[in-house]
């Protein structure tokens, strides 16, 4: 019995993890599975597609779902983990099957990593974090490693009133909206439509042809809306 | 007058002068008074009749309201502003047509607006009341000197403009229309804000 | 008549259109546009001014018209009509309306004094305005206001982006924003501004 | 191997600002390719001198605030060839200079430059050459008769009355509706081959370097105008027929309407914006003091966009949503 638990803990924290990051997940429904799609960010979109914008689901990824199965049905703790190795400065995209601690940098020299690679990234490529370590080990967690030449030019223009970024977003925020407001200097909390369900997946930014920072412009937004108005907070 | 307080007193007059006539200037700072510099200072004639007109009309109502104003209720103040203007500007208007004759006239409406405009309202309205007499003379000299200041200013790159530039080239028709005193006034208001900000920068750096 | 009123109207907020193609008033437009909350009453206060600056005008032509020094009286007249426009509003409201009149003391004033306000005298004298017309115009001149407020409080806001040169940004940008617009105007009216 | 860090997104959208503005200037360029055909090396002149006083102007403003001159955004040749486009090809080769100067140093620059003006930088440029000098800007040479057009030196023509004269004066234009279209009428220089802005405007269209609706909108309110109250004695086709090829309504319509920088953010918005501007521009005609009135009326639109973006965002609900905590 107390194994079980111990499992189910397990099976919680993997569940968790997932939430932080992945790109493919199913979602369980009862006893249906589905398949997510290509459109970033897929979990949400799914979500909303099977549960109608209610939040009565909950998703598992497809690694952490047969993680789970394995733990339950055979008992085996989870010790390994699925990688993907992609990007311009690795030879050919490929997946391994790789322990769990092993260094990112084994995954890349096994996926074929060039000599001039500027710019290691783990987690999804819109909204990972950088390397600059390469022994760090990977973990659970970790889906993907991209490997890049080039560094992402980040040349900023000016707003060109697109919308893309309002297409782009799940959660029905117009980042353009929210960065207009902040830009002004005097934001008016009442105009910032809808940005606290922000969700962080940098579908905006992805899209954004002026390469604007949008999703920290919305989190500042945010931010500026919780605070309320400035007579209220004085 | 060598009594340091004297020294001091006149200083601070020296002071409010010059805040009006140059770094809060009233129509590069205040955006006050624009119709005028817009409209009609478009030759250095025209701008020289607004000038004496302004002038001679802004101080006697400035030292009016300032006289008047602890005697006037607040709410009065613009009719007595407005009635003193009227009253004013009959010898305004005259000297002005004395000292350049037919210049009143060919104003047309820029002379009437001139009389009472935003500036001499603002400014009668607001500071004279309740300032001492020096001080409100000394602003209406200021703001007088910074309205003209300007306003000749414009006038005179105007008419340059008009005439072809100072090299002869073709004479631009536009510069006598108020898109082109907007232009100068906004080129001008942006050396003025720079100055200052200069001016602030240094203040803040020589504080420390 | 309603139709010449309204024809007029629209004739005072399009093409000859005082604040952008003249800058007659703008210095209140400014003003108004930087607190966006009076910017209707403001409106109205301009619009009842002006009526009442037309109304005085036509009034008195008769008096002013065979008289030499007209050029001289006329403008002197009409800053007396101001003045005693202003008290006809401020008396009553002050006496039956007191709060109303204590919000909005600091817009009426300017309101009366306005140049647009001033200006429209002229106009209706150029144009030869009967009363409805001059009515129409006043509406018109109101209208005008608050247009020019609304296009200058966004302006303002375009003017302080973080891009502008801090020299420019603010007032100086806005000069030039309405030095464009009022461009724009006199493709209306040519090289004459009536 | 050194690894850099750096904030995400690694990956981004192909189409940049830049590129979308490198799109615009390719298809200003095309445009001028007929000019050149026909005339030789006048119209490249008017458009690298105009061209080349926009880059003068933006180096001299970077130089004056002291940072790194913006080149690589390409809004300067959009800039230059739009206001060389909408000028006379007869026209003295100091016009396009200083239209061009007035749209970067007054129209541009004090606001921030692109993405940041206001008003579009070139209609305000045409806007000011008109009003300053309205000879030079609305004189057109002859096409119908054979010039040597110097490529420096001011010029010697027979004046020509273009179409948009024509139709101001009531009269109608006697041109062939074919030389309309391939742009052999006396016009300004980019406003006259119809069929090669029409297919600029397909090609920018169909990379995404630029949104239909503002364009169709404009065009359609134009349209309908010039059909309903057609302003010489015609049937309603031939008015709109006229009206949308002569003069730069075509141009304006297609290069600077468009412009993200100065257009609302919504769709709805830009369709309003795009039918204003093109109502203006037949008011203009109408009534206005010069036969061009769409450089004018996208100067209006353009006070006027913000206003209709406000009122867009405050119909579909986009404002005052209280914070919702989630």
């Amino acid at each position: 019995m107390q194994g079980y638990v111990a499992w189910w803990i397990l099976a919680a924290v993997l569940v968790g993890t997932e939430l932080a990051s992945g790109t493919f997940y199913l979602l369980v429904y009862g006893l249906a599975a589905a398949a997510a799609g290509s459109r970033y960010p897929a979990r949400i979109l799914l979500m909303r597609r099977l549960c109608g914008g209610k939040k009565r689901g909950a998703w598992i990824g497809a690694q952490a779902c047969a993680a789970l199965s394995d733990a339950v049905r055979r008992g085996r703790p989870q010790t390994e983990t699925v990688v993907t190795a992609a990007g311009d400065g690795v030879a050919r995209t490929r997946n391994f099957r790789v322990r769990i601690g092993t260094p990112v940098g084994a995954v890349l020299k096994a996926a074929g990593a060039r000599e001039n690679v500027r710019l290691v990234a783990v987690g999804s490529s819109l909204a990972g974090r950088t390397v600059t370590d390469l022994s760090l080990p990977v973990t659970a967690a970790t889906r993907g490693v991209l490997a890049l030449t080039e560094l992402p030019a980040r040349r900023v223009f000016p707003c060109v009133r697109c919308g893309r970024c309002a297409r782009a977003c799940p959660q029905g925020i117009l980042p353009w909206l929210a960065l207009r407001e902040l830009e002004s200097g005097a934001p008016d909390p009442l105009r910032l439509f809808h940005v606290e369900s922000c969700v962080g997946c940098a579908a905006c930014d992805a899209v954004c042809p002026s390469g604007i920072g949008l999703v920290a412009a919305v989190r500042r937004a945010a931010a500026r809306k919780e605070a309320g108005f400035p007579d209220e907070t004085a | 007058m060598r009594h340091p307080e004297n020294r001091l007193f006149l200083r601070r007059l020296g002071i409010i002068f010059r805040n009006g006539a140059l770094f809060r200037n009233p129509v590069l700072v205040g955006a006050l008074g624009l119709y005028p510099v817009a409209a009609a200072g478009f030759g250095l004639r025209n701008a020289a009749a607004l000038c004496i007109l302004f002038t001679l009309t802004a101080l006697p109502v400035q030292l009016l309201l300032c006289l008047l104003g602890l005697v006037l209720p607040r709410w009065a103040r613009p009719a007595a502003v407005l009635a003193a203007a009227a009253v004013f500007y009959l010898p305004a208007a005259r000297a002005a047509e004395g000292l350049l004759p037919g210049s009143v006239g060919a104003l047309g409406m820029a002379a009437y607006l001139t009389a009472c405009n935003s500036v001499l309202y603002a400014r009668a309205c607001r500071y004279a009341p309740e300032h001492i007499l020096p001080a409100a003379a000394a602003d209406a000299l200021g703001y007088s000197a910074g309205f003209a200041g300007v306003l000749l200013l414009v006038s005179a790159a105007r008419q340059l403009w008009l005439k072809g530039g100072p090299w002869g080239g073709p004479a631009g028709d536009g510069a006598g229309l108020p898109f082109a005193g907007f232009l100068l006034l906004g080129f001008l208001a942006a050396l003025l804000q720079g100055i200052n900000l200069r001016r602030s920068e240094r203040y803040a750096g020589g504080g420390k | 008549m309603f139709a010449q009123m309204m024809l007029t109207a629209l004739l005072a907020v399009t093409a000859e259109n005082l604040l952008f193609a003249g800058g007659a008033g703008l210095s209140g437009a400014l003003r108004a546009a930087r607190n966006p909350g009076s910017v209707g009453w403001t409106s109205c206060f301009v619009a009842f001014f002006s009526l009442c600056a037309a109304l005085a005008g036509i009034r008195m032509e008769p008096y002013l018209a065979p008289r030499p020094d007209a050029w001289l009286v006329r403008p002197a007249a009409l800053l007396a009509a101001a003045a005693a426009a202003y008290l006809l509003l401020a008396v009553p409201l002050r006496l039956f309306a007191p709060r109303f009149f204590r919000r909005h003391a600091r817009e009426i004033g300017p309101a009366a004094a306005n140049t647009a306000v001033l200006a429209v005298p002229c106009a209706q004298r150029l144009f030869g305005f009967g009363a409805a017309q001059a009515a129409g115009y006043a509406a018109g001149t109101g209208a005008a206001f608050w247009f020019a407020s609304a296009v200058l409080a966004r302006a303002l806001r375009a003017c302080r982006n973080p891009d502008a040169p801090a020299p420019f940004a603010g007032l100086p940008a806005a000069l030039i924003y309405i030095g464009i617009l009022s461009m724009a105007f006199a493709g209306f009216t040519g090289a004459k501004v009536f | 191997m050194r690894l850099h860090s750096a904030p995400p997104p690694f990956v981004r959208t192909e189409a940049t600002a830049g590129s979308m503005l490198g799109a615009t200037a390719a298809a200003l360029c095309a445009l001028l390719v007929p000019p050149i055909v026909r005339y030789g090396a006048r119209p490249l002149a008017m458009a690298g001198a105009s061209v080349l006083t926009c880059l003068l102007c933006e180096a001299l403003v970077s130089l004056a605030r002291s940072r790194r001159p913006a080149l690589a955004g390409a809004s300067f040749a959009v800039t230059g060839l739009s206001v060389a486009l909408l000028l006379p090809l007869n026209a003295p080769l100091w016009l396009p200079c200083a239209a061009a100067a007035f749209a970067v140093l007054a129209a541009g620059e004090p606001f921030g430059g692109f993405g940041r003006a206001p008003f579009t930088p070139a209609a305000a440029g045409i806007a000011f050459a008109a009003l300053c000098w309205p000879e030079q800007t609305f004189t057109y040479f002859d096409p119908a008769q054979p010039y040597a057009l110097p490529p420096l030196a001011d010029c010697a023509f027979h004046a020509a009355r273009s179409p948009a004269a024509l139709l101001r004066d009531g009269l109608k234009p006697d041109i062939l509706p074919l030389d309309l279209l391939w742009g052999t009428a006396p016009g300004p220089l980019g406003g006259t081959a119809a069929l090669v802005l029409g297919a600029c405007a397909l090609a920018l269209f169909l990379c995404r370097a630029a949104r239909p609706e503002t364009t169709l909108c404009f065009l359609l309110a134009a349209a309908a105008l010039a059909a309903l109250f057609p302003r010489i004695a015609c049937s309603p086709l031939t008015s709109v027929k006229y009206e949308l090829l002569s003069g730069s309504l075509l141009f304006c319509a297609v290069f600077l309407a468009p412009d993200p920088a100065v257009s609302p953010y919504t769709a709805a918005g830009r369709c309003l914006y795009g039918a204003f501007a093109g109502a203006a521009a037949m008011a203009f005609r109408r009534y206005g003091a010069f036969e061009q009135g769409a450089p004018f009326a996208l100067l209006l639109a353009d006070a006027v966009s913000p206003l209709i973006s406000s009122a867009v965002c405050r119909l579909k609900g986009w404002e005052g949503k209280p914070y919702e905590a989630s």
